[in-house]
């Protein structure tokens, strides 16, 4: 949990409004655990005071650099797609807890289904439990093709099975439609996407083994504000912070 | 005594930082980014009767140079706090005041009652300004009469010095002020967050589940100056002020306005480590104007070198 | 009609934008930049009965995301505007909005006859809420009967639609614009300025010579957001929104709050061509989001999809 | 008067916490009037509304470059001087009114009086009031040895006598404590400096055969709104606009 300044490696648009981000610097050591995420400042002295919560998407040790995928959507992600290489980027991080990698034993397979822009984190989740020897099958769901990225590198580490909204690649739907198959190998299931996504694959899995990244409008980032909260039934307080005690939370914990 | 130091009532502080209420917890989250022994003080979150959940989400919102909160004082009540949180913040041995919140005058009193009595607490801060809640809070907070009469019976209460903490949305701040002193106020803490709102102009739907929220940061700092600057001089309390300080320099201009201590809200979401740099900056700054001590910029903007109130 | 044409008692504006008040001169110096003919219509600086020059100066300082200004309401005088300011606006046949002002009601009385007379000016903006002025302007702002009072009066000597300007700097604006409506306002212009300051941290001095200034711009649009979204559920007047519109989608959310018209102060200062610039960028926006006609955003955040204010 | 996107072609710190910026393009073509100014946006959509008035310094009309001095002083300018080459600059201008050059004419001399971060305008007017033939003597006050800047390029012109408050360079004092000797050829007095030096100068003047630069906050910059005002006794209105009727006034006709 640490404050700092990271140098922009690379910057690029690699689909519509997605662009891959890649940061270095000496704090990227302590990046290992994949459902994480970095609070990333704008800019500093300006108007925009919020940070932005991105996912880890990828972290190479060696090289110490980090890799974002964000969407720009609203002005903040606009303008922080137009970083220039060596720029510094002020994060905080890495925050939160991580994917519970200890469930998938080698003899089980390991389903990853992201919606949209929720997909950056399984890719690094999905090469993770691939070097432990896991199975691991991806469920990607996009707008459309134009809108879909990073799909040859997810095939690099297993099945990829692609969906989009209008039907221009993969299988025209939702990620649920395409969950059946799958399911039958009982997988550790692994979601990230919008809430209403979350529960349509919660409703959709057999059992609660699984589960899931949340994402809810952040203030503080470490805890301490409030903003995060999300109901739950399991906890004795009733709810829990999306920042600090997640994003990832076992399917069944929270209200959706 | 540094010359840092200030001293109010209820709180020796070492340095005039300490973050202000909801923005910081109960001092557990950003004790593992510094050692908050470094902090003049802490105010703790609102606390209530009973725990609450607060307002659905989202409850945040950014705004230009400003955000809105509408949190809904979410806390896990008065009776866990003094029993899981206060004694966290032992080790620290710093002064903590311990906001306070109720829908009805007998919860605040309720509140006040166990809260002042746990030895951990230094000083308790009546939140009559929190626009979120659609009892208590505010509507004590834009009535003259009735935060006089809550403030008799909260001070009643109260086995330690209570500060008001006004709310920013009246047309006169100053009769809202001396209202409270005649009322037995010990000090008074401003400014709570302006009421405001954020709709997103492609579906006309408000960003906030609330609707509404609190805007706070640098956006409201105008603001905060001007009222510190009216009251300071209509009032004999010592004032704790907020309102987008974000530096050292703010400090200085809020202290100049007629402010004892400083607290800082939502910059800690900006830099959890803001507290800490601030307090580090202010000797240069205050050598940079040849002013020894920091107690003598209160009010500096008025009463030119005069004693400062808060060493009075 | 074109799609962006709105209708407003006394103001039939090809577009909902204008300039505020105050921001704009009287038009004369932003005519050497724009074809003033662009704009929905605009609303020309306070007049008084007598030429006034206004507050020493500085009378602007920055703040984040904002300005102060405390410029004191300096103009020529009701005749030598209506003699001078007024026909070099003729050519461009659009509404004209003007802003009155006064200490006295006798004052405001005489500059509405005389300036409502003149066949040039389209309506009234009756200016109760200028805090920079030690007599009329706020104090009449801050309190119901008066501003009722003043608006009964104005209203009977005013030969055009009356538009009340309404100051944020109150507990409850919804009741002050009951307040006016019950006394007959045709409609209401807000927000005016939060009352703000800024001070020297080096010296402790106001940046300004009047001290307090009125806060402007991006920093005090979710104030105007929210009020106006609050006033226009609860009265029937149609509202020319306006506080820290710099953007063509700041006009959308500002409609969407309950807003018929925008005026754009600030921006004005920041790019001299932001009116005809937000004007253009509309019908891409309304495209975008599938609106025909501009005048059913009005109040699209609690009333969605029915008849728009703007066309009652 | 125009709004121009100029681009930054040097940015450079000349002395203590004085920049010489120098922009490019198509707009500068119109600033040929020394006196006038730009109004300087610091950067879109940030925090700083307000734009900085800044005096045009000299200009080199085939480059198309116009040059500006700053002091970094405020955040503002400060955030100024961080500005890289090939950066844009949205200025305004040129606005205001330049000084009448009309009343020197070649028998007589010109003495142009500057203070501190007043004396930018004077070095374009020096360059072109000897190039109409007259005799030029400059007069600069500073703080200090190491506040001094553009001395040698104001020897270019003419003859350059430099005050600096502590003594460590030329004259120690004011302006005013220099001008005696040169006031002897009744020459025509061009100052630009804060309002109490003016007002020294314009008592020190033998008679008002001179003109004054005055500065003030500023908001619009072109005379809409009424933020730049300074009483007259000589104008029907009672006041002038720094920006719009200004910068440049007769001596004697503000009261200062
Ligand atoms: C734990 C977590 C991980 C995330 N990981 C990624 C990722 O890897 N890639 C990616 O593109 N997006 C991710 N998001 C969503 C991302 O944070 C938002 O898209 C982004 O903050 C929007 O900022 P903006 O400047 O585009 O929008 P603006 O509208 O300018 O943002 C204004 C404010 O609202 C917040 N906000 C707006 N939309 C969202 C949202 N959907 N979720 C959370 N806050 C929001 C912003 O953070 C900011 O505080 C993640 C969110 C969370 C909570
Ligand atoms: C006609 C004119 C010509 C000028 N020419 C030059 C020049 O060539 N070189 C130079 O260094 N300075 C010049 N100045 C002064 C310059 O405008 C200010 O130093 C500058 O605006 C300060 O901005 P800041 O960001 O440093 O300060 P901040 O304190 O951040 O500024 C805040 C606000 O106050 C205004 N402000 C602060 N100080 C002044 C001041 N002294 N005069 C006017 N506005 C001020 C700023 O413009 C801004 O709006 C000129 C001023 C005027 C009026
Ligand atoms: C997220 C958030 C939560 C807050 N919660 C409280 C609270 O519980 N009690 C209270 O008195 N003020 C609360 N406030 C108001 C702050 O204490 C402070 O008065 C205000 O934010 C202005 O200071 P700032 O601009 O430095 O943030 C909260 C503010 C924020 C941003
Ligand atoms: C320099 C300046 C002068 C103003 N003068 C007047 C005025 O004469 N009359 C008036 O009703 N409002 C005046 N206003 C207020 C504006 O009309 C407007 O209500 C306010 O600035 C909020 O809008 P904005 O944020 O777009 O500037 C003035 C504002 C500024 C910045
Ligand atoms: S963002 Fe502050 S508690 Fe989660
Ligand atoms: S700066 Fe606006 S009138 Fe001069």
């Amino acid at each position: 949990m640490m404050k700092h300044l990271l140098k922009v490696t690379s910057n690029t648009e690699i689909a519509r409004n997605i662009f891959e981000m890649k940061l270095t610097g000496p704090g990227v050591g302590n990046m290992t655990s994949p459902g994480q995420f970095l609070h990333v400042s704008i800019g500093n002295h300006t108007s925009k005071l919020l940070r932005r919560p991105l996912s880890i998407c990828d972290v190479d040790l060696e090289r110490e650099e980090v890799t974002l995928l964000y969407r720009a959507q609203g002005d903040g992600t606009k303008q922080l797609s137009e970083k220039q290489n060596g720029e510094l980027v002020d994060v905080l991080g890495p925050l939160g807890n991580g994917f519970n990698m200890d469930e998938v034993d080698i003899k089980r397979s390991a389903l990853l289904v992201g919606g949209g822009i929720g997909v950056p984190p399984l890719y690094y989740l999905g090469k993770q439990l691939k070097n432990t020897g896991v199975q691991v099958t991806f469920i990607l769901g996009y707008q459309s093709l134009e809108d879909s990225f990073y799909i040859d590198k997810f095939k690099e580490i297993g099945e990829t099975i692609v969906t989009t909204a209008d039907g221009s690649f993969g299988i025209k739907g939702f990620v649920t439609d395409a969950m059946e198959q799958s399911l039958k190998e009982e997988p550790v299931i692994y979601s990230v996407g919008p809430a209403v996504m979350l529960k349509a694959v919660e409703e959709k899995a057999d059992s609660l083994d699984g589960y899931l990244s949340l994402e809810e409008r952040m203030g503080c980032g470490i805890g301490a504000c409030f903003a995060c909260v999300c109901p739950t039934e399991t906890r004795k307080s009733g709810y829990v912070k999306i920042c600090s005690d997640g994003p990832v939370f076992k399917m069944g914990e929270v209200v959706l | 005594m540094s010359r840092l130091s200030v001293s109010l009532p209820g709180l020796n502080m070492k340095n005039p930082i300490l973050p202000a209420s909801g923005c910081f917890g109960f001092g557990k989250e950003y004790s593992k980014w510094y050692d908050l022994s470094l902090l003049g003080g802490i105010t703790i979150k609102a606390a209530t009767l009973e725990g609450r959940f607060g307002n659905p989400t989202p409850r945040v919102a950014e705004t230009e140079s400003g955000m809105l909160n509408a949190i809904g004082l979410q806390n896990p009540g008065v009776a866990n706090i003094i029993e899981n949180e206060l004694p966290a913040l032992k080790p620290y041995n710093i002064p903590i005041l311990a906001n306070i919140a109720g829908s009805t005058e007998e919860e605040y009193i309720e509140v006040t009652r166990q809260i002042s009595a746990s030895p951990l607490v230094s000083a308790v801060e009546l939140n009559i300004s929190c626009p979120n809640v659609k009892e208590g809070g505010i509507q004590f907070g834009t009535h003259y009469k009735s935060a006089a009469d809550l403030t008799r019976k909260v001070k009643e209460a109260s086995q330690k010095p209570v500060y008001v903490k006004l709310s920013p949305n009246v047309s006169n701040i100053v009769e809202m002020a001396q209202a409270v002193e005649e009322a037995g106020a010990d000090g008074l803490s401003m400014i709570n967050t302006l009421v405001g709102m954020k709709l997103d102009w492609r579906t006309g739907n408000p960003i906030l589940a609330n609707k509404t929220g609190g805007l706070s940061g640098p956006a409201i700092k105008p603001v905060a100056i001007r009222m510190i600057y009216e009251v300071s001089q209509k009032v004999s309390l010592p004032i704790i002020g907020m309102g987008g300080v974000s530096t050292a320099e703010d400090v200085l201009e809020m202290m100049s306005a007629g402010a004892s201590a400083v607290a800082v809200g939502t910059a800690n979401f900006v830099n959890p480590y803001i507290c800490p740099e601030i307090i580090d900056s202010l000797p240069a700054l205050l050598d940079e104007i040849g002013v020894e001590n920091i107690s003598e910029m209160t009010g500096r903007s008025f009463r030119k070198w005069k004693t400062p109130l808060s060493s009075r």
